[in-house]
């Protein structure tokens, strides 16, 4: 960094903005590093951890998320009902039915052991990003909004070789 | 044509539109150059810039800037001295708008063509100071006070180089008359940077830190003042802030241009096109010199206000003073 | 050390002779302030604008993890921690899990710690280009900002994609990394090996943060106007430094090559070549200055880990389901781009900690604001606060 | 506690351990790669000085403290009865080779305090300060012995085990299984006995 005329550093500086501008100007879709955001949007990585969807036919009921939870953001209930025998005269199952699932999103961490800790993959993160709220209320979601994530979700990516 | 002529020959009309083509320029030339700043930042920084307002490259931003400004509370401190603190925005923007009156955009086309007509300008260009420390004082908010009392320092200290820059084109031109001297450019056919360079590097430094602008912009300095004497300010207040700002960028670089770059005039164009000619080349002029400005601010830091001092006292005014001394000897001996 | 202390202080003291009557102000600079990097308060006497006895006041963002992690288990608490430096979320993780597998004597696949190594040194990049882009932004350049972000946001969106968190990816595991997105045991079981295209990726980023540099470089390093406002401001004598416990890039920036990258094993850095920067004279410019080369040399070990990563191999060392740590305790520190972070760590056999001391580096790295801006410029308060590169969360905890 | 078994077969940090025990007069262990001298509190600041002077461990790295208590508000407890003391820890390194040191203290609870090590370590200040605050420790001679996180209106060391963490108390536990059993069976809710 010797100083060899005094301002050539500025000089230096203001080559450097002026090359980015023409870059910017001329070549868009090469320099450009911002987009419109609500016209256009970025697609997030398959494994952003965006929003939780749930799979309420596979869930058990069993807590296990709701217990391994940091932040007690998980509430759960359900009840036992009986399903009529598959084949009949067989034997009555009992299920324990999912009521209530919500999860507090005002709360959430997005830490991820819920959907790790879930023995019966009912769990899953799908890359979703767009469910501000005006009221921190809202971002309560139940178990059907949670269920409406579920659509959302992606395949995994491959995996590096 | 002459039916316009005769119109604008009656003194009241054309007073009423000289007033009303001022009460123009100022917000337009702001909205302008506002917008230019801020698509020009975007594009030295890879970004895309304002693009909502307005559909289309959001031309509307400032508009809509404008709308929401006066649509916000106008909030005045309890401690605040309320009259100089409602009175220091309107003195900020009224240096601008009379700094405008004195700058011919044609032959002919200029408001009021005084024979002292730079001296005016630069002595009107201090007004704003006064208007700055009132805002800084009154605020009763450190920040502001002493962002006040930098901008005080700074604006005197600036005064003196962006003066005697001035000095050596009112040599060679031989008149103080802001017609004149573009005038006496077109007679010596080329523009007095050819000759004036230094003067016209000084002026554009000083004019920079009469903006209080990147690298001068310690009054306002948002990362350690937070906003400097305008912290206070909200609403259509601010946007008088606002305001100045820009149209002072346009005023200033226009008297830049008159000064050094031939104004009005640019060399091989007829000079009978000049009549409708004129106004564009100005504006032309005044458009490169404000993106030198913008360039200028989105690349550098800003300076200490002691290293500011000791760049004017120490480096631009001795400079100024030889370049007034050898601009002087060479006009007798020449 | 601080008789020292206070000797130079009364020396800048005196260089200023007040003889005008003068009345001095006080100066309540944040905790709302653009360039307190959060909620850092400074209580200042003002006179004119030289600054006395100035008065750090934190503890508005002490969230109290210590405790939280008296209540939380194992993997819930690598959830936590990397929100304490959030500039850096994956690199405050990796001391922790160190600690737990110290006391378990687990031993972390070679796979798992190359994927560990490289995402570090990922979050020493965007950490270091948080700083490079903040840096001059309150000297007053909006530029390089977001030269520096542009690039910092494909390196997080390559941690992203890795991970899927940008700052708070809690990737890492006791015994390895996460091998599996769902416990589940059908087929919607995802491993959580790289993804393809990663070595790529990071390959093209890391030469992209290089090429940032140089740009950096041409609109900083040789720019007049901030050698002028950094050289010589906040200089910080090397006794100085290690009384207070200032570590990391400002310990190194006063001349002491002190990384402990080179003696800690928490993971092999060993087996890459890198420099260690070291500064001359320990001002401002000279912090800026090794963070600077530091990122430099983090993209060079980049490209050097993704070279050499074993190519395939278990992301975990078997380890049981629930997950308890053996009685006893140990002090784990790594070099993050802040300084030094450690955990001392006392487990009792149980699922959670009995107590997590967090020993972060911005704490003690801040802790010598009162004597460092004792007689400063109003002005150079924000350069020499802006130097030291701190995130509140990392100073409150 | 358990020490590493590796200490059967020399520790390579054993012999650097025991030196420094030496000099600095305390017992030594070292648990986990963690060199760990005990020292008395009498002791405390005399101690630090020679690690500083005499052994070149200039670097200040931190200080906190330990509540060995056998009842607790928060957390899990113990799995066995300790002396019920509070443990103040610092850990002091050279900036060399990377070798650091934890010295450890035991003092009583009631009307714990300690000398002040803000004449050997300047950057203790603060770190005194927060476990003064978080303990209740006094440290005799601190120059300035003030709330640094807390609010100034704040009652309670947090960082005693007998102080509750509020946010557990306020809020039941959410995984406290829920599901209500068929009408005509009585089938006990299994409770968590964690909750």
């Amino acid at each position: 960094m010797a100083r060899a005329i005094p301002g050539g550093g500025l000089v230096k500086g203001l080559g450097v903005t002026i090359t980015t501008f023409f870059k910017t100007v001329f070549m868009p879709g090469k320099y450009l590093a911002t987009i419109n955001y609500p016209v256009e949007k970025e697609t997030p990585v398959p494994r952003a951890r965006g929003v939780i969807a749930l799979d309420q036919d596979a869930c058990t009921v069993c807590m296990l998320c709701a217990r391994q939870c940091p932040d007690w953001c998980i509430y759960i209930e359900g009840h036992k009902e009986e399903l009529p025998p598959a084949t009949p005269g067989g034997r009555i199952k009992v299920r324990s039915k999912l009521d209530r699932f919500d999860i507090d999103y005002a709360l959430c961490m997005y830490c991820g052991i819920c959907v790790e800790v879930c023995p019966f993959d009912a769990l899953f993160w799908t890359p979703e990003y767009e469910y501000s709220e005006p009221k921190m209320g809202a971002m309560l979601h139940d178990m059907d909004r949670l269920q409406g994530w579920l659509e959302t979700v992606p395949d995994p990516p491959g995996l590096e070789k | 044509m002459d039916a316009v002529v005769e119109i604008f020959g009656n003194p009241w009309v054309s007073l009423a539109g000289k007033v009303l083509l001022v009460a123009l320029i100022v917000p337009l030339s702001a909205m302008v150059l506002g917008f230019a700043e801020m698509k020009v930042s975007a594009k030295m920084q890879s970004r895309v810039g304002p693009y909502f307002a307005g559909g289309r490259w959001g031309w509307a931003q400032l508009i809509a800037d404008g709308v929401k400004f006066f649509q916000k509370e106008d909030i005045v401190p309890d401690d605040a001295d309320q009259p100089v603190f409602k009175a220091a925005p309107i003195i900020v923007l009224m240096g601008t708008v009379a700094l405008l009156v004195v700058i011919p955009f044609g032959p002919g086309l200029i408001f009021q063509d005084l024979s002292v007509g730079i001296f005016y300008a630069l002595a009107i260009s201090s007004i704003s100071t006064i208007g700055v420390l009132m805002a800084g004082w009154s605020s009763a908010n450190k920040y502001s006070l002493m962002g006040g009392l930098r901008a005080a320092g700074q604006l005197i200290a600036y005064e003196l180089p962006l003066v005697l820059a001035v000095v050596g084109s009112v040599i060679m031109a031989g008149t103080m008359s802001m017609g004149g001297i573009v005038q006496a450019q077109i007679d010596a056919g080329f523009p007095f940077v050819v000759v004036q360079f230094i003067g016209f590097g000084i002026f554009m430094v000083a004019a920079l830190a009469e903006l209080t602008r990147i690298p001068f912009d310690m009054p306002i300095a948002e990362s350690e003042l937070v906003m400097g004497y305008v912290t206070e300010y909200s609403g259509f207040r601010f946007l008088f802030f606002f305001l100045a700002e820009y149209a002072n960028m346009f005023t200033m670089s226009a008297i830049a241009a008159t000064l050094f770059l031939g104004g009005y005039w640019l060399p091989f164009v007829p000079e009978s096109t000049l009549d409708y000619a004129g106004p564009f080349i100005l504006i032309g002029k005044v458009l490169v010199l404000t993106f030198g400005m913008i360039w200028f601010r989105w690349t550098f830091p800003r300076f200490r206000e002691d290293q500011l001092q000791t760049l004017a006292w120490k480096w631009l005014i001795p400079l100024a003073l030889a370049n007034i001394a050898v601009t002087a000897v060479l006009k007798v001996v020449l | 050390m601080s008789i020292e202390a206070d000797a130079v202080r009364h020396l800048a003291e005196a260089q200023v002779s007040v003889e005008l009557e003068t009345e001095d102000m006080t100066l309540n600079i944040g905790p709302q302030h653009p360039s307190t990097h959060g909620v850092l308060r400074l209580v200042a006497r003002v006179d004119g604008e030289r600054a006395y006895d100035v008065k750090p006041v934190i503890g508005y963002m002490h969230r109290g993890y210590e405790k939280l992690s008296e209540v939380r288990t194992y993997p819930q608490i690598t959830a936590l921690i990397n929100r304490i430096d959030w500039v850096s979320g994956y690199a405050n993780e990796i001391p922790f899990v160190v600690a737990a597998e110290k006391l378990m004597e687990i031993e972390v696949p070679e796979r798992a710690q190359y994927i560990r190594l490289i995402l570090t040194e990922m979050a020493r990049i965007s950490s270091h280009l948080m700083f490079l882009a903040a840096y001059p932004l309150e000297l007053g350049a909006g530029t390089p900002l977001f030269f520096a972000l542009r690039e910092r946001e494909r390196v997080l969106d390559l941690i992203e994609g890795v991970t899927g968190g940008r700052f708070h990816p809690n990737f890492n595991r006791i015994g390895g990394v996460k091998p599996a997105a769902g416990s589940g045991s059908t087929s919607r079981k995802v491993a959580q090996d790289l993804p393809a295209g990663f070595l790529d990726g990071t390959r093209f980023a890391m030469d992209k943060v290089l090429s940032v540099c140089d740009d950096i470089e041409n609109l900083v390093a040789g720019n007049e106007i901030i050698l002028a406002r950094t050289k010589g401001i906040g200089i910080i004598p090397k006794e100085i430094i290690a009384a207070y416990g200032v570590s990391g890039p400002t310990m190194r920036a006063s001349g002491i090559p002190f990384d402990l990258r080179k003696v800690e094993n928490y993971l092999p850095y060993d087996r890459f070549d890198f420099d260690v920067p070291v500064g001359e004279t320990g001002d401002s410019w000279d912090r800026w200055w090794v963070r600077f080369e530091e990122t430099r040399q983090a993209a060079m070990i980049v490209q050097q880990a993704i070279d050499g990563i074993p190519p395939s191999g278990p992301l975990q060392a078997k380890v049981p389901k629930v997950i308890k740590v053996p009685k006893g305790e140990t002090y784990v520190r790594a070099e993050n781009p802040k300084g030094e972070m450690g955990y001392y760590l006392i487990s009792d056999g149980g699922q959670g900690p009995y107590r997590l001391k967090i020993r972060s580096s911005s704490f003690s790295n801040i802790s010598i604001l009162p004597w460092i801006l004792e007689g400063a410029l109003v002005p150079d308060i924000i350069a020499i606060m802006g130097s030291l590169d701190f995130v509140l969360g990392d100073v409150d905890r | 506690m358990t020490s590493s078994p590796s200490e059967a077969t020399a520790h390579p940090l054993q012999e650097y351990a025991d030196s420094v025990a030496e000099v600095v007069g305390g017992t030594a262990r070292i648990t986990f790669d963690t060199i760990k001298v005990e020292v008395e509190p009498k002791d405390w600041v005399e101690a630090h000085t020679k690690a500083r002077d005499d052994l070149d461990l200039v670097y200040f790295s931190f200080l906190s403290a330990v509540d060995w208590a056998n009842e607790v508000e928060a957390g899990d407890p113990l799995s066995e009865k300790v002396e019920e003391r509070f443990e103040v820890l610092t850990t002091v390194s050279d900036l060399t080779e990377g070798r650091r040191v934890t010295f450890s203290t035991s003092l009583d609870k009631e009307g714990a305090s300690i000398d002040s090590l803000v004449e050997v370590y300047a950057g203790a200040n603060w770190h005194e300060r927060e476990a003064a605050e978080m303990f209740g420790i006094d440290f005799k001679g601190h120059p300035n012995l003030i709330a640094l996180y807390l609010p100034d209106a704040f009652i309670g060391n947090p960082l005693r085990k007998s102080y509750p963490l509020l946010s557990r108390e306020v809020k039941p536990w959410p995984g406290t299984v829920d599901v209500e059993s068929m009408p005509e069976k009585t089938e006990p809710s299994t409770e968590n006995p964690e909750a």
